[in-house]
């Protein structure tokens, strides 16, 4: 279709740089009725992205690329099932033990499971992973940079502080998102909760707020140029446009903390991602990544998940403003080293 | 001692080569007596032009000397004389106090480097630290031969303060006590930390130093370029009015047109009789180092009036509502004219003040009070006697006031 | 038809959106197309009224040039107070041309921004926080607002930071007698631009909290030109042969102030910046800070 | 009522008469400089701070033992040599001055400049513009 708009397009938008592969498995265009007064597909709305797919096929799947029907339906049943019996269950104490996060049984050990919202059904795809490029459903490997970074005794040593296991010496040993940061990166995968994003649109921007931080990122689509990469930010730079009914977002000008929840580390600056919307049905965004970093992986990735529409309305995210949890990490780790310091007299 | 100031004052003294007196009808009851010539037209939008520099200073006492009596003006003979005394000196240079009393005071102090050695020449200092070329600006001031700058009182004389105000002036004394001349940057007055030169109105009468304003005018504003580092923006429109919280230093003026005259009224000042240490500097005068001055209070409205009576001439009213701090309103006058220098085509704007960016004075000034410390605090104790005289006679004046008011009502 | 229908839709809208951009965020064209807005005149003149309260909306005082969001000098202190928004440059091509014995100096300033000594009062450290003169173009983008009062043959500004404040005679040009921090301001029109030509500076002054500075022989040559009733287009053109290898040009809108009760206002900071200044000296004296 | 004024010394031509009354400092004298420590100091000039209300000349002092010290020498304000055109050019670094005053009261190397020549005794700013020049009386040439 569309050889004209693209022809337009083309004349207004800088060429983009990664290939777009996922162009061919754009399965039908917008109907009409979800499309904005102006023409452009609708993405307004607020829209949720968990699922119980996780991000790489576990190892155990070995070149299962998809589940079958049953099996499908079958996780998503035990779900639902584990949900209804953790709800049900008496109140219980947990015990300390290494690791608080989560218990044997795989149940939340921090907090009632009830706080949480990992959804209740895999991918329609039936895919194993959300990670559609490597073929193998996991990321690519680690260039060696990246690999001495995630593996140094200090990033060991960091990972026992956030665990837990070694008191905090400063706030800047911990996660971003304890420090209510960043939290979900780009591109913006599901967690245990809050996977909620509220886009609105005008004829020349598409503004995306995540839940999580109460992050807005407002994307010019008038073919402006990224700003300088002198200037570089937690969320990057971002510019879109439409390819066909597809809204391409294209961010760079990450600075040297870029994450993206789910994956392990710490990104580089070089971090480049092209994100794709697309919404054929009314309830769904087909939301596809392209993630290129050479400075910590060895290929470029690609993924995939679907955005549900949800019922509004958003709460407000108010996490650095009572961020108790950061004073207590802080207050636990002092009194953690008085007493060895006490027990070694 | 006093043979000493006169020496002083007759080194730097220069011979007046010619002087000869001129008298100028102003405001003549007959229109057209004046020899400077008409107002010029409005400026092309229609308000009276008061713009180009003029230069403010003035011989004029703002008291009536007694020897006036209740004489408004004095004669050509009597102005050569006070000439001939040396009593003629530009109002708001701090060489007033000098005369007064720092020189004698200095002198004194000189006195102990002069027991060393009488060949040094420390006793030539007060009032005269510098070269003379410093202070020769190419213009002289023109002389009135009013007796005072008080107009009203009709006797010529500053309102008597108030009982608050002689409260709280005995109350920053009190906090004083004990302080030192440098203790900190706040036992220095507001001129010498670049604050705030003699305030307003006192600054809008010229000193030997920077004698000059500059006023320009647009529609819908009157500036008027200060030669101590800021412009007074002053707003012709109504407006809604200042928030009664913001305080200025050089408070919030709006001005409007009554015939050929702009009134300035101006509040909003900044309550400066509240600070701990008495800060020095002030508005009706000189920039003191020494005496008390009262302050303005939170209801302090100060009324302004130029009026161009003729080319060269700006009559000077103000007229200051004080109810914190005086008795009843003052009022004075004084003339700005034309600076012949730069309507001559010699100079084409005032020159910056950069007080405070190069004050290396400060730091002497605290340094100094730490070398000898207890010199420090002998000279503030000294200066807190002189301050405590000037009490004594408030309070007489106010007493005096109040007794008078009685027996005349 | 469909489908050819609704992609040249899309096709119009995009096309739209790019036109209104273009119209929107093309700031130069409306200098450079020539007398797009016609200012109302000061009467008497043929020249535009730019009379007014104004103020720049750029990050420009923390870094004339590009900069990310950063932490201030004493975060444990002041939280965000201090801290530096983020900001693109408003330097033409974001590179200032310095020579590469000045780039040092540059760097040392930054170091050196928030150091007191009291034996190099105006010579160390960035004269912002002394509350000192900000000199030009500074003075146009401090954060705080500007009052420019437009004779016939003067004009006055009065910036608000520090009461600093320059006059500008029309016409004829004079030479600086000797140096001063906001230099000798000397103005002329080129058509509806009000052109200053600002010589005799001090060489004291900075051009931003990141330490870029200039000396005494620097010369702006600046640019001010009505863009609507409450837009003027501000440009300056930087030259010092001792510190740069090139001219080099900044430029941003500056903005009316439409408050109703807009108006000049005092920022006389010297009081403010004593403690700041003079602290040390007075540090372990036995009466010293009466605040 | 009549309002009378007088203009003193108004004639033909500018005639320029100095103040009767001396200048004096914006700050307290006596806080800032040691009356009892007048010194004198024959220095080259490096350079001048023209700066009202106190100008500032930076001169180097050389040494018995041939080092030089540099000193910072506090004169008035500029305003009245500017506004009868003096200018910066002046004064120039490299020059020879002469300076009488008092050494500050913590004992660094500045000090006021009671009186400052050039080296042969010649008034700094004297007869360098056309309009004549103050005396002071100090200069018996003077009269």
């Amino acid at each position: 279709m569309s050889h004209r708009c693209l022809t337009v397009m083309g004349a207004v938008f800088a060429v983009v740089v990664l290939a777009p592969t996922f162009a061919a498995a754009q399965p039908t265009e917008t109907p009409a009725s979800l499309r904005t007064p102006w023409g452009h597909p609708d993405l307004q709305g607020i829209w949720n992205n968990s699922t119980l797919t996780r991000l790489q096929r576990p190892e155990e799947l070995g070149d299962k690329e998809f589940l079958t029907e049953e099996e499908a339906a079958g996780v998503e049943q035990e779900t639902i099932a584990r949900n209804e019996l953790l709800s049900n269950r008496p109140a219980e104490r947990t015990t300390a033990a290494d690791q608080l996060d989560s218990r044997a049984d795989g149940t939340p050990g921090f907090y009632n499971n009830l706080w949480l919202d990992r959804g209740t059904t895999v991918v329609a795809t039936r895919r194993t992973s959300l990670i559609v490029d490597p073929p193998n459903g996991r990321l690519p490997s680690l260039t060696p940079e990246a690999h001495t970074r995630v593996t140094s005794a200090e990033a060991d040593r960091i990972e026992d502080v956030r665990r837990g296991r070694l008191p905090a010496t400063s706030w800047e040993e911990l996660d971003l998102s304890d420090r209510c940061i960043w939290y979900r990166g780009i591109p913006s995968l599901p967690t245990g909760y809050n996977n909620n994003y509220h886009i609105v649109q005008t004829p020349d921007h598409v503004a995306i707020l995540q839940e999580h931080i109460h992050d807005v990122r407002v994307i010019p689509l008038d073919g402006r140029a990224h700003i300088a990469p002198t200037i570089r930010q937690y969320a990057g730079d971002s510019r879109g446009h439409w390819e066909g009914d597809t809204l391409v977002v294209e961010t760079t000008g990450f600075n040297n903390r870029a994450i993206i929840r789910g994956v392990d580390g710490n990104l580089s600056e070089a971090l480049h991602v092209v994100e794709r919307f697309t919404r054929n049905e009314a309830d769904l965004i087909d939301y596809e990544f392209t993630v290129v970093d050479p400075k910590t992986w060895t290929s470029a990735w690609q993924g995939s998940l679907p955005m549900t529409r949800t019922e509004g309305p958003m709460f407000e995210y108010a996490c650095h403003e009572g961020n108790y949890g950061l004073y207590n990490i802080l207050a636990g780790s002092r009194a953690e080293e008085k007493a060895a310091g006490g027990a070694g007299k | 001692m006093r043979h000493r100031v006169l020496a002083a004052s007759g080194i730097l003294a220069v011979l007046v080569t010619v002087m000869w007196l001129v008298s100028v009808p102003l405001v003549g009851q007959t229109p057209g007596a004046a020899t400077a010539g008409s107002p010029p037209p409005p400026t092309p939008w229609g308000d009276p032009d008061l713009q180009g520099m003029w230069e403010t200073r003035t011989y004029t006492p703002l008291e009536r000397p007694s020897e006036f009596g209740e004489r408004e003006f004095m004669t050509t003979e009597e102005a050569a004389e006070r000439e001939r005394l040396g009593l003629r000196r530009v109002v708001t240079d701090d060489d007033d106090d000098i005369a007064d009393n720092l020189v004698e005071q200095d002198v004194n102090r000189y006195a102990r480097a002069f027991a060393e050695d009488d060949g040094r020449p420390g006793f030539k200092i007060a009032g005269a630290e510098y070269n003379a070329f410093w202070s020769a600006d190419p213009t002289v001031p023109k002389v009135s031969l009013r007796t005072s700058q008080i107009i009203d009182p009709p006797d010529g004389q500053m309102p008597a303060l108030t009982r608050d105000a002689l409260t709280t002036w005995e109350a920053r004394e009190e906090a004083r006590r004990g302080r030192s001349q440098g203790d900190d940057w706040e036992d220095r007055g507001l001129s010498e930390r670049c604050i705030s030169r003699n305030g307003l109105p006192g600054e809008m009468l010229g000193s030997t130093q920077n004698p000059i304003k500059e006023i320009v005018q647009t529609p819908g504003y009157v500036s008027i370029v200060m030669p101590y580092g800021y412009v007074r923006v002053i707003r012709l429109d109504e407006g809604p009015p200042l928030g009664s919280a913001i305080r200025q230093w050089n408070g919030d003026s709006r001005g409007h047109w009554e015939g050929q005259t702009l009134v300035v009224e101006t509040r909003n000042f900044k309550n400066t009789v509240n600070n701990v240490v008495p800060a020095h500097g002030g508005p009706f005068g000189g920039s003191r180092h020494v005496h008390y001055y009262p302050g303005t209070g939170e209801m302090f409205r100060l009324t302004e009036r130029f009026t161009r009576i003729d080319r060269d001439t700006i009559e000077y009213q103000y007229t200051i509502d004080d109810p914190d701090v005086f008795v009843r309103p003052w009022t004075t006058v004084n003339y700005f004219f034309l600076d012949t220098w730069a309507t001559e085509g010699n100079q084409d704007r005032l020159f910056e003040y950069a007080c405070h960016e190069h004050n290396y004075g400060m730091v002497n000034a605290i340094r100094g009070a730490q070398a000898d410390r207890q010199w420090a605090l002998d000279e503030a104790a000294r200066e807190a006697g002189i301050r405590e005289a000037e009490l004594r006679d408030k309070w007489e004046e106010t007493k005096a006031w109040e007794a008078s008011n009685r027996s005349g009502r | 038809m469909g489908n050819w229908f609704r992609a040249s839709v899309a096709g119009t809208a995009v096309t739209a959106a790019a036109v209104v951009a273009i119209i929107f965020l093309g700031g130069e064209p409306a200098v450079s197309q020539g007398p797009a807005y016609q200012a109302p005149r000061l009467p008497g003149t043929s020249n535009p009224n730019l009379t007014g309260l104004w103020q720049a909306f750029v990050t420009a005082n923390w870094d004339i040039q590009d900069h990310a969001a950063d932490a201030g000098p004493f975060p444990r202190l002041l939280g965000v107070w201090g801290a530096r928004p983020a900001g693109q440059g408003v330097v033409e091509g974001n590179e200032i041309p310095y020579r590469p014995e000045a780039l040092a100096r540059k760097e040392e300033n930054f170091r050196n921004r928030l150091t007191v000594d009291p034996d190099n009062v105006n010579t160390v450290g960035d004269p912002e926080a002394k509350c000192f003169m900000p000199g030009v173009p500074r003075a146009t983008y401090m954060p705080f607002p500007f009052q420019i009062i437009q004779s016939t043959e003067k004009i006055v500004i009065a910036y608000q930071f520090a009461n600093a404040n320059r006059t500008i005679p029309i016409g004829e040009a004079t030479n600086a007698p000797v140096d001063f921090w906001m230099g000798w301001s000397n103005g002329h029109w080129d058509g509806d631009t009000l052109v200053v030509d600002v010589t005799g500076f001090n060489g004291l002054a900075w051009f931003d909290r990141a330490g870029n500075y200039h000396s005494d022989a620097l010369h702006v040559v600046e640019r001010y030109t009505p863009m609507s009733p409450d837009h003027l287009m501000y440009e300056a053109t930087i030259e010092d042969p001792t510190v740069f290898t090139r001219p080099w040009k900044i430029s941003m809108p500056l903005y009316r102030r439409i408050e109703e009760n807009a108006q000049f206002l005092e920022f006389k900071c010297v009081d403010l910046a004593e403690e700041y200044l003079y602290g040390d000296l007075v540090e372990g004296s036995s009466q010293g800070g009466a605040r | 009522m009549r309002i009378q004024l007088v203009v003193l010394g108004a004639g033909v031509g500018l005639l320029l008469v100095a103040a009767l009354v001396p200048v004096s400092a914006h700050h307290a004298f006596a806080a800032e400089f040691d009356a009892a420590n007048p010194i004198q100091l024959t220095g080259t000039v490096v350079k001048m701070e023209w700066v009202n209300p106190h100008s500032w000349i930076h001169i180097d002092v050389t040494q018995p033992d041939g080092s030089q010290e540099r000193w910072m020498i506090e004169g008035g304000p500029p305003t009245a040599l500017l506004r009868r055109g003096i200018t910066k050019d002046d004064l120039l670094a490299g020059a020879e001055v002469f300076v009488e005053g008092f050494r500050a009261k913590d004992g660094s190397q500045k000090a006021n400049g009671r009186d400052v020549t050039f080296a042969d005794g010649t008034k700094l700013f004297l007869g360098s513009s056309g309009t004549g020049a103050p005396r002071d009386g100090r200069d018996a040439t003077e009269r």
